[in-house]
């Protein structure tokens, strides 16, 4: 199917947003089953973490006392995905007693630059994320 | 102009599937194109022709399913999606070792690259959900 | 270059209302559906952010009479619509931001 | 079933807790209709309407536009299953921008005082409220 | 101590399910006793026996059904929330002429009386949901 | 007489966590299960709220592991504990309040 989308030439701007956390409920893991469907697609994707959605991203996660698979280490998987604009809110981490040091070292590895490794957790203030919303021309919300 | 609408939650427990078959509705009668109507999550548990709601109520399944029948509407319940929560069509049924299946008419399993392409063939994307 | 936010949840249970509200550019429409429309009662803290919104407030007409909010309640500034003028504003705007 | 617990002479003291929107969710309807069912156990039955659960008590509901039926007039049909304590929480009501005649009028009849009507609505400040949920054996939460 | 439990959310979607049952294996492994599993709202689909989850993760409706069978656990569905929903049994099935039924094995429909006995014969009634 | 209180959700996005811990009456006990362990995480508005509460407060070790939080970052005079905890501050507590 992505090859009849190329053909078409479409390209848009996809954005996944993600504002609720993992575990409590199923939505986390089902957006993340979307990206990885959609990158097959060739479209500029990106991903927010707002609100709770920052949660999505903690590492350390052990889910065997609760009995639900931990997805957390799908995420390290986005950049073999192309998929490396990972938009984190600098204020929803601080409001949760969050930083940076306490999220997944996510990176992805630039083809063009001789595949050097290079972050894809970007972070950004609530203004930013304001600007990066408004700029969207598809917005997938879960 | 042609839209997508997306649904992301169960019938009766939340308004979501309502308000999507209303706005539907409204975008047709102003002569718009759906392009497709996507269930994911607790949405596919809409495309089950188990459901007996209360006689005195309305029956979200059929309207969508006459909705459907009368403007060729595409319902698509994600295939994924619908495993988890045990919808199945008479394929899957069979595929899985299932005794029985459970989708209504005018609905259609298919996968996740459905809802992408509605994304990139509508002008718009609507979801509804919780 | 705006975007249709739809926000479905009460501001008084749920911060949808206030995330959406921050994060709406001027220009932006903010519509109220399901039991989103309770932030559209004034007198309340939901009407008081809506005031300072950079976004235009609409709020749709069929939740509000569901909910026995009379018009007479509704802030100033928002205005009442119609699936019909839902459907409008989706269509105004390039993209449509659901707030769930 | 009510005859059984009746010989086994288990009174207890019954809280249905709404706390949701009618609606938006579907918990406002369902737990309506335990309450209707329960009124056949003879419990000491009370309900609580607390943060949004007091919406579900507004006068002039009009569901036609939505498509969705409008169950609030079988709140009117409590008092003749002897459901006779509503409490509502004065605060949450004020944080809504809504007094007391927003709210239907909901009475029963006191078939030992000459079946004098009287209200059903019991309005009652937080603190009251605590006092309330503190002393309840059962508590069903929707 | 006898233990009721409320399950107010299907599975997958919420953890309500996933934290009921590990609750119930807790009070079961300290002695208690569980006087009845109480499935309401969308808690129901928890009792299909057509859901095909991922084959790496935990079968939530096969975990119900499997503790249920060591501990004679009485786990019921509620019939007006599941007939909304489109769960039932077979002799439901037939009841509404509906051609195909998915409750599972260990799962039985009942009225919501069933709740309220839970509440009186149970000295703690514990509810999951969301 | 006291009843155990269950909160099941993010205190920073749903009020279910003010609210329970704004009727919890002293000698009560608050346990934190699923999303709701987020509220123990010290250095926020929710641990202030604890900290003030005249309910015991515990939360559900598994969740807490599963969503990352370790045992360092929690605030102080929050109890951890598991699911047989759970169980014995039910039994413990006259009724057990779900606040969903």
């Amino acid at each position: 199917m992505s090859e009849d989308m190329e053909e078409g030439g479409t390209v848009k701007k996809f954005m996944y947003m993600n504002r609720k956390a993992p575990y409590g409920t199923i939505y986390a893991l089902e957006a993340l089953e979307v990206v990885l469907i959609g990158a097959a697609f060739d479209q500029d994707v990106s991903l927010a973490f707002i609100d709770d959605g920052v949660f999505q991203l903690t590492k350390d996660q052990n889910t065997d006392d609760i009995g639900i698979k931990n997805f957390s280490p799908a995420f390290r998987a986005l950049g073999d995905y192309d998929v490396t604009k990972l938009y984190v809110e600098k204020e929803s981490l601080a409001e949760r007693g969050l930083t940076q040091d306490d999220l997944m070292d996510l990176v992805w590895e630039d083809e063009d630059d001789d595949w050097a490794e290079k972050p894809s957790i970007i972070m950004v203030s609530r203004d930013e994320m304001k600007k990066v919303l408004g700029d969207q021309d598809v917005i997938m919300s879960f | 102009m042609k839209f997508g609408v997306v649904v992301n939650e169960g019938p009766y427990t939340h308004q979501a599937s309502d308000s999507a078959y209303n706005f539907t509705k409204a975008a047709l009668a102003k002569g718009h194109e759906i392009v497709r109507v996507f269930f994911y999550h607790d949405g596919v548990n809409n495309g089950t022709r188990l459901t007996v709601p209360p006689s005195d109520d309305r029956n979200i399944q059929e309207n969508w399913s006459a909705l459907a029948k009368e403007h060729e509407l595409d319902l698509v319940l994600c295939i994924a999606a619908a495993q988890r929560r045990g919808i199945l069509d008479e394929n899957e049924a069979k595929r899985q070792g299932k005794d029985a299946d459970n989708v209504a008419e005018g609905f259609r399993i298919s996968g996740l690259g459905q809802l992408i392409e509605a994304g990139i063939q509508a002008d718009r994307l609507v979801t509804f959900g919780d | 270059m705006s975007i249709l936010h739809t926000v479905n949840k009460s501001p008084f249970q749920k911060n949808d209302f206030s995330s959406c509200l921050s994060h709406a550019n001027a220009g932006d429409a903010v519509l109220l559906i399901e039991d989103g429309v309770y932030g559209a009662v004034s007198g309340t803290e939901a009407a008081k952010q809506i005031s300072s919104a950079e976004a235009s407030v609409y709020v749709l007409g069929g939740d509000l009479a569901a909910r026995g909010i009379a018009s007479d309640k509704i802030a100033d500034g928002i205005t009442v619509v119609g699936y019909d003028g839902f459907v409008d504003l989706a269509a105004e705007h390039q993209a449509v931001n659901s707030w769930l």
